[in-house]
């Protein structure tokens, strides 16, 4: 438990760091994934030196990126197993979205729309980052056919495209739901939105301590 | 003739490129669409008419130098191509006289006079008078301890068999008329070039 | 070249034997794309390998390196047999009809005459005609007395039937007769042959003989004189023929004239063999005019020296005893029997036969001096290059010069091409470095030579101080000025043969052409064949006007061709002895009732009516052209097969003269020769189309386009030796051995000889261990010292070797 | 002599503004390969590296004629050499490699930087360095796998048609060396007639499927070949049978690109109405309660 007696430890420090690396790496990535995707954001490359810089940096932040959420998936994927109560919640998600929560089983420390973010990320990131490999010529060039770059091409797009509507959904939850975001900014929630969000994972810290 | 021929190519290879520009049409395109065409390289360069060194169908070429022959310019050799007048290759060229720069601006050219001594394992650099006295010295040496006036049967024969000169088929006429006086005068009867080996 | 590059357009069938035009002259070879897209013809490819000329040719055939003349008298075995020849040409234009003395005779592969212990026809009396009381040659214009010309060849070419040509040449039957019948096509009037070879024809100990062989076709179908005919040498180097006129050559001065031999002791003697008399009735056999050629040339060369007196300064030239052609220069240097030498532009250590032979040579002499634009192998043979050049620095005691020169970009003056063409070049720039042209070097060596002799004296110093050298600037002349020397002018007013009261050229006019040329000294001009390219109306090698008015290729006022400006040499065959065209279709010169005319020079007096019989080949003495060569070859006055010096299989015709009997083998070289037992794969050497000799490997594009020697063989035998395309592969021949990469192709198959698989190895000749190529040995290593009998051109198309996979040579620092 | 025309600029790479449409050059160009009178002899490879001031580095030769034996950033062109058995005739068939300039350009529809690859009104498809970003797409648009991307600057390059020697009226470097006119350059349609004439030539010598290679999936294009075997293209070292864009860079330059930009903004127009309606999701003070009675033992 926190010292302060008011609220619960969330994410520790390291946690948090982790978080926002992998946070300003995606943030980059679709910057300048964008900006070499659609002509209309190309002006985005401007953000990062111009054309030929952007398409130099981009693999390399991808790179920051993989590591990154290595870090948090080896923290975190124990906790994302699907239980019993995420199926619950899942087929509730409908009260959820309109603000009604009553009668939605106790969750742990992620309810079941963090989960499919976290393992849609996942294997997001993991197809991205290997559909970037291939696409990145100044290294890898010669190891695949033009056909299997091609392939490469539509899947990193594709993921991309997906990663970024996982994006929005991870970051509007966020501020939708009120206290989330010290979770990541402090490390700690408040014990009434532990108490509503992730009572089980609340009662467990609670008798922790 | 030939005067004639280059002077107008010039000019209508500057009108080309002048006229160009205005049928290239950018302006109206407007800045964000003009296209990065590379600039006609050789715009005002200087044409001489030439043939190519190599095989003996003798394509006629255009050799553009840069630089107006003004007496401060020094001419550089920056484009080689067919003369598009002559009647064989018709402004074609195969891939040795195409590449005719190459040879004219190889790095192996040869600059400078060097001699190699006996027993050396280098050239070292001398100047054409040095390398220029010491050859006419080594010849007339040779030739004067060598020089056969007579035969054994003691007719005239005035020749000289212990040097040697394999000359090239690659001179001009004038070079090689001159280079065929000059060994002819001295005797040397082994005279060959590329003729028939 | 007897026709032009541009003639070639007006061809109908094209057959390509002896060379490999699309690669070795690709601008030239366009006007054969041209007369197949333009004008139906059909293109023939004959060659050992499947070359870029057979890609686009309609016909490929196979054959044996070193048979061409077997497959060459089979093709005229054919013609005279299915009388595919024609008929009134063969009689009227060629000695067809001449008859041959008795002593004539071919006897188990020897002519007449053979000398056993001196290798040599010391006797050639026989090989004549019989004269009659006047001097005239006796003819059977009925063609059946068997002594004339025609019979005689007819019984000579009997044994080259198909299957013989096969067993020979491993060509096969069927493919041969298809060429066959494609080449009698071209006898009718309506269509010509024209034939383009190269060094795949002359580099063979029989190799004037190979190029005699195609002429007789020639002259059988009726194609010399023809627009589109005529035997065309596709020459190597942009000024060779040039060069050849001007006569840089052992036993020749400029205008194909010959030096006197040591037997010739006088201006007289040596006349007295060149008179030419007329050995038919009332021809004009032009070389009467000898005299008057060689006497101007002195007077260019020795000027007021050259008296009547001193017979035009006959003892100022040399006289020869032998010819010193380059192996015999190669070998003098290797038996020490030679002090210096000069390597102008040509690169010997690349260039001459056995390399390993030219090496020592050079080693053994006290000085060379190179005069070259580029870094050669020549210039550094005692530098130690690894395995390509393993020699020890110390241990060669040859003093050597270089002298770095111009190249064509940054000279100015005129140069012949293939096609008899003088042409004028303009210089461009400066050189780099200190760079001097071959006209300033030259000029400064005579300078000094002068001043050393006039000053010091010594050995016959008269034609030295007498030699003219009276430029502007003696320093380095003016190319114009030279070519006008070449050209020749009037030394003194020259009077009007028809009337003496005339004059027909000031003192110092420059000769508007030969015809004007005397044998008192009144003219000068240093080589008569050029005689017209600088006249008083200018310098005709700069002409350029590309004008074409009838549409024929021959462009008139664009350069000078030699002689006269003649286009298509022997022309006036191209009309009957009516002097009418033969066809509308082949129509070039002919008689309009007044004089000769044409869109070309006529090869002819032009107003000698076509009733004087006179005949079209005025340079012989008979009128005729001769499919019967007399005594001016010295391996028979008709062409007959003999084996490669490395031969392959005992000549099947005559198993005991398998070899050209004639051959020149010097005493070093007696076991120079390999045999099939162990060498048993025949080579053949060639150019590649992406290079030229040994420069272009200094040129950057052209080491991109080809970077590295290889060697092409055949998928059997590259199996046989468990070789893949990229593997090290060493060839071995009787003089050493090179390291090459493996080129595995289909386009060199097994060809049956003698009813035995035979596998061909080509090897391209440019890679050595200076340029910007992949260092390589030199593949002269390989080749034979032995050439042509009758002009001694190494035997480079044919040699036998053996081959085997191996390792990377070692790798040596680069230098140069 | 090429014809004069103007370059005006049809498409352009990676763009949202419309290029002018109104003027029209006259002449659409077109090279046109005759691969029935070509030599191999490879002057147009020397002349396209030095027209194009291009230093190719120095090889080694693979044991074949193919050198160098692909293209690269500075050998914009090459012959390719394939010796083919049909029965027991040989025929070596040699092909002038390069950019075929298609009308429909997949380089020009993958590539990402604005005016890196335009495609003039006379049909050039050509490289701007300047704007080129050396991404490699122009390499997987490309269906005849042309384009190359430098190590040296990471820049895309391929044949540009001597779009500054044609834009002065001259013929490519290539087509004027080609000493037997097995490269002939002229506009569009002069060389469609004139192939007409050479087909017709061919199969009067046997070559019965003799043919204009021009392939419609592509749009046409602006480099053409005569070949003596247009039944068979691929048989000239792999020239694709019937070359069109490949569909994944369709779906990827096509349709994935608007749904995609429509996607995200449906994502963020969802979530904007989803927080003004519904409103924020926040602890109420009953929460706050039962997690503090929960903290001091007293929940349930």
């Amino acid at each position: 438990m926190s010292e302060d007696k008011n609220v619960v430890a969330r994410y520790t420090t390291a946690a948090r760091i982790n978080h926002w690396i992998t946070a300003v790496s995606l943030i980059l990535l679709a910057l300048s994934g964008m900006a070499l995707f659609h002509p209309s954001l190309f002006f985005l490359t401007n953000l990062f030196g111009g054309g030929q810089a952007t398409r130099a940096i981009h693999p390399w932040i991808g790179v920051v990126l993989a590591i990154s959420f290595l870090g948090l998936f080896l923290r975190f994927f124990t906790l994302n197993f699907w239980r019993r109560e995420d199926t619950v919640w899942m087929k509730n998600l409908g009260k959820v979205i309109n603000n009604e929560e009553e009668g939605l089983p106790e969750l742990g420390k992620y309810n079941a729309g963090q989960k499919l973010v976290f393992w849609g990320q996942s294997i997001l990131i993991l197809l991205l980052f290997c559909s970037g490999i291939v696409l990145w010529d100044v290294y890898f060039e010669d190891y695949t056919t033009i056909d299997q770059k091609r392939l490469s091409a539509v899947v990193h797009a594709l993921c991309a495209i997906g990663a970024i509507l996982i994006w929005i959904v991870h970051v509007y939850a966020a501020i939708w739901v009120k206290g989330t975001l010290r979770a990541m900014t402090r490390g700690s929630v408040t014990r009434g939105w532990s108490w509503k969000h992730h009572r089980k994972w609340f009662r467990q810290e609670v008798k922790k301590s | 003739m030939a005067v004639t021929r280059r002077q107008f190519m010039k000019v209508s290879a500057a009108g080309l490129a002048a006229s160009s520009v205005g049928a290239l049409g950018f302006t109206g395109a407007g800045e964000a669409l003009a296209a990065g065409v590379r600039p006609f390289k050789l715009e005002r360069a200087t044409e001489t008419r030439n043939a190519c060194p190599y095989c003996a169908v003798a394509c006629g070429v255009l050799i553009y130098t840069m630089g107006d022959r003004s007496k401060n310019a020094r001419s550089e050799i920056i484009h080689i191509e067919g003369d598009p007048d002559h009647p064989v290759n018709r402004g074609t060229l195969c891939p040795r006289g195409a590449a005719a720069l190459d040879f004219v601006r190889s790095p192996n050219r040869l600059k400078y006079p060097m001699v190699r001594k006996p027993g050396s394992d280098k050239f070292e650099r001398i100047s054409w008078d040095a390398a220029m006295d010491r050859i006419a010295k080594l010849m007339k040496e040779d030739r004067d301890k060598n020089f056969v006036a007579k035969n054994r049967d003691g007719v005239t024969v005035n020749r000289w068999l212990t040097t040697g000169f394999f000359g090239t088929s690659s001179q001009s006429n004038e070079a090689g008329y001159l280079t065929y006086k000059l060994v002819r005068a001295t005797g040397i009867l082994g005279l060959e070039d590329q003729a028939r080996i | 070249m007897t026709n032009s590059w541009n003639d070639i357009k007006n061809t109908d069938l094209v057959l390509v034997m002896g060379g490999n035009a699309a690669e070795a002259h690709p601008c030239g070879f366009k006007w054969v794309v041209e007369a197949k897209a333009n004008n139906g013809a059909k293109l023939i490819v004959v060659d050992p390998r499947f070359t870029r000329t057979a890609a686009v040719a309609d016909v490929y055939a196979p054959i044996r390196p070193g048979t061409d003349i077997a497959f060459l008298s089979g093709v005229m075995r054919y013609l005279l047999g299915n009388n595919k020849i024609h008929q009134e040409y063969t009689k009227a234009y060629t000695n067809a009809s001449y008859l041959v003395k008795p002593g004539f005779k071919f006897e188990d592969g020897l002519f007449s005459g053979f000398d056993e212990g001196r290798k040599a026809y010391v006797d050639r009396s026989g090989w004549d005609y019989e004269f009659d009381e006047q001097g005239m040659a006796k003819v059977d214009e009925t063609l059946q007395d068997p002594r004339c010309v025609i019979n005689l060849l007819k019984a000579h070419v009997e044994r080259y039937t198909p299957e013989m040509v096969e067993r020979i040449c491993g060509t096969p039957k069927d493919k041969f007769l298809k060429i066959c019948e494609m080449i009698g096509t071209t006898s009718t009037s309506d269509r010509t042959m024209t034939s383009m070879y190269a060094l795949g024809w002359t580099q063979h100990t029989t190799g004037a003989q190979n190029i005699r062989s195609m002429a007789m076709i020639q002259l059988l179908l009726g194609n010399m004189g023809m627009p589109g005919g005529g035997v065309n040498a596709l020459r190597g180097h942009s000024n060779v023929q040039g060069i050849t006129d001007l006569a840089l050559l052992s036993t020749s001065t400029p205008g194909y004239l010959v030096l006197p031999t040591e037997k010739e002791t006088t201006y007289a003697d040596y006349m007295k063999s060149r008179a030419f008399k007329p050995i038919r009735p009332g021809q004009t056999s032009f070389w009467q005019n000898y005299g008057k050629f060689f006497v101007s040339q002195q007077k260019s060369f020795f000027g007021a020296a050259a008296t009547k007196d001193n017979d035009w300064a006959y003892d100022y030239l040399p006289k020869f005893d032998v010819g010193y052609d380059t192996l015999k220069i190669v070998d003098m240097m290797a038996a020490g029997q030679m002090n210096g030498l000069f390597c102008q532009g040509l690169n010997l250590m690349m260039a001459a036969p056995n390399k390993t032979k030219v090496q020592a040579g050079l080693s053994k002499l006290k000085w060379l001096v190179v005069i070259d634009p580029l870094e050669t192998e020549t210039a550094r043979f005692w530098e130690n290059h690894g395995e390509f050049n393993n020699v020890d620095p110390k241990a060669i005691q040859t003093e050597v010069i270089v002298l770095p020169t111009t190249t064509f970009a940054e000279d100015e003056g005129s140069a012949t091409n293939s096609s008899r063409v003088i042409m004028w070049h303009w210089k461009a720039a400066e050189g780099p470095g200190e760079v001097r042209s071959d006209m300033e070097i030259m000029s400064d060596l005579f300078s000094r030579l002068k001043t050393a002799y006039a000053k010091d004296g010594g050995a016959f110093p008269d034609p030295i101080l007498n030699l003219t050298w009276n430029y502007s600037n003696p320093h380095n002349p003016d190319a114009a000025e030279v070519l006008k020397e070449i050209n020749g002018y009037a030394v003194e007013d020259v009077p009007d043969p028809a009337d003496p009261s005339k004059l027909l050229l000031r003192a110092g006019q420059l000769l508007p052409n030969f015809g004007v040329m005397r044998d008192d000294g009144k003219t000068s001009g240093g080589c008569w064949i050029y005689t017209g390219v600088y006249t008083e109306a200018g310098n005709m090698s700069m002409r350029r006007d590309a004008s074409d008015p009838t549409g024929k290729g021959v462009f008139p006022n664009w350069g000078f061709a030699w002689p006269a400006n003649r286009r298509v040499l022997y022309n006036r065959a191209s009309a009957d002895p009516n002097g009418k065209p033969w066809s509308e279709r082949k129509k070039y010169v002919w008689w309009n009732g007044s004089r000769w005319t044409g869109p070309d020079v006529p090869d002819y007096a032009p107003t000698v009516a076509p009733d004087k019989a006179v005949g079209p080949f005025i340079m012989n003495p008979e009128g005729t052209a001769r499919l019967f060569a007399r005594a001016a070859m010295p391996d028979g006055p008709f062409p007959e097969h003999y084996e490669p010096m490395d031969a392959y299989i005992a000549n099947p015709l005559h198993p005991k003269v398998t070899t050209n009997p004639v051959v020149r083998v010097f005493a070093a070289d007696a076991n120079a020769f390999g045999k099939p037992d162990k060498f048993p794969i025949v080579a053949t050497s060639y150019r590649l189309t992406e290079h030229f000799h040994y420069w272009t490997k200094n040129a950057h594009a052209n080491a991109v386009l080809q970077p590295e020697l290889f060697v092409e063989m055949g998928e059997r035998l590259a199996a046989a030796k468990g070789v893949k395309d990229g593997d090290w592969v060493e060839v071995t021949s009787q003089r050493g051995s090179i390291k090459a990469k493996a080129c595995v192709t289909k386009r060199l198959r097994p060809i049956m000889v003698d009813g035995k698989p035979c596998d061909v190895l080509g090897v391209p000749i440019h890679y050595g261990f200076i340029g910007l190529t992949r260092k390589a040995h030199p593949m002269n290593v390989l080749t034979p010292p032995v050439g042509d009998a009758s002009v001694q051109t190494p035997e480079y198309k044919a040699f036998l070797v053996d081959v085997k996979k191996t390792t990377p040579p070692a790798q040596s620092p680069a230098v140069a | 002599m090429a014809t004069m025309q103007s370059l005006d600029i049809r498409r352009r790479s990676a763009s949202t503004e419309v290029p002018p449409q109104v003027r029209q050059s006259a002449i659409q160009v077109a090279k046109l390969i005759d691969v029935s009178k070509c030599i191999g002899c490879k002057a147009c490879q020397a002349a396209c590296l030095e027209w194009n001031d291009l230093k190719a580095p120095i090889g080694y030769t693979d044991g074949t004629y193919n050198n160098p034996t692909d293209l690269t950033p500075t050998s914009w062109t090459v012959m390719r050499f394939t010796e083919y058995e049909k029965g027991d005739d040989l025929e070596w068939l040699i092909r002038k490699d390069g950019c075929m300039h298609c009308d429909d350009p997949g380089c020009l529809k993958a590539c990402p930087a604005p005016g890196a690859i335009v495609q003039y009104t006379n049909g050039i498809v050509d490289f701007v360095s300047e704007n080129c970003i050396g991404c490699g797409y122009c390499v997987k648009g490309c269906p005849f796998n042309v384009p190359r991307i430098s190590k040296v600057d990471r820049k895309a390059y391929k044949c540009t048609l001597c779009v500054d020697r044609v834009s002065v009226g001259q013929a490519p470097a290539c087509a004027k060396a080609c000493p037997t006119q097995a490269i002939y350059f002229g506009s569009k349609e002069d060389m469609i007639v004139h192939a007409e004439h050479r087909i017709a030539d061919l199969k009067s010598r046997g070559f019965e499927k003799a043919g204009l290679y021009n392939p419609p999936g592509v749009g046409g294009t602006h480099v053409m070949y005569v070949l003596n075997h247009a039944d068979k293209p691929s048989l000239y070292s792999g020239l694709p049978d019937d070359p069109r864009i490949s569909p994944m860079v369709g779906l990827w330059k096509g349709v994935m690109k608007p749904i995609s930009l429509a996607a995200i903004a449906f994502a963020g127009v969802f979530g904007f109405l989803h927080y003004i309606t519904k409103g924020p999701n926040e602890v109420s003070d009953t929460d706050e309660r039962k997690a503090d009675d929960l903290a001091k033992g007293k929940g349930a």
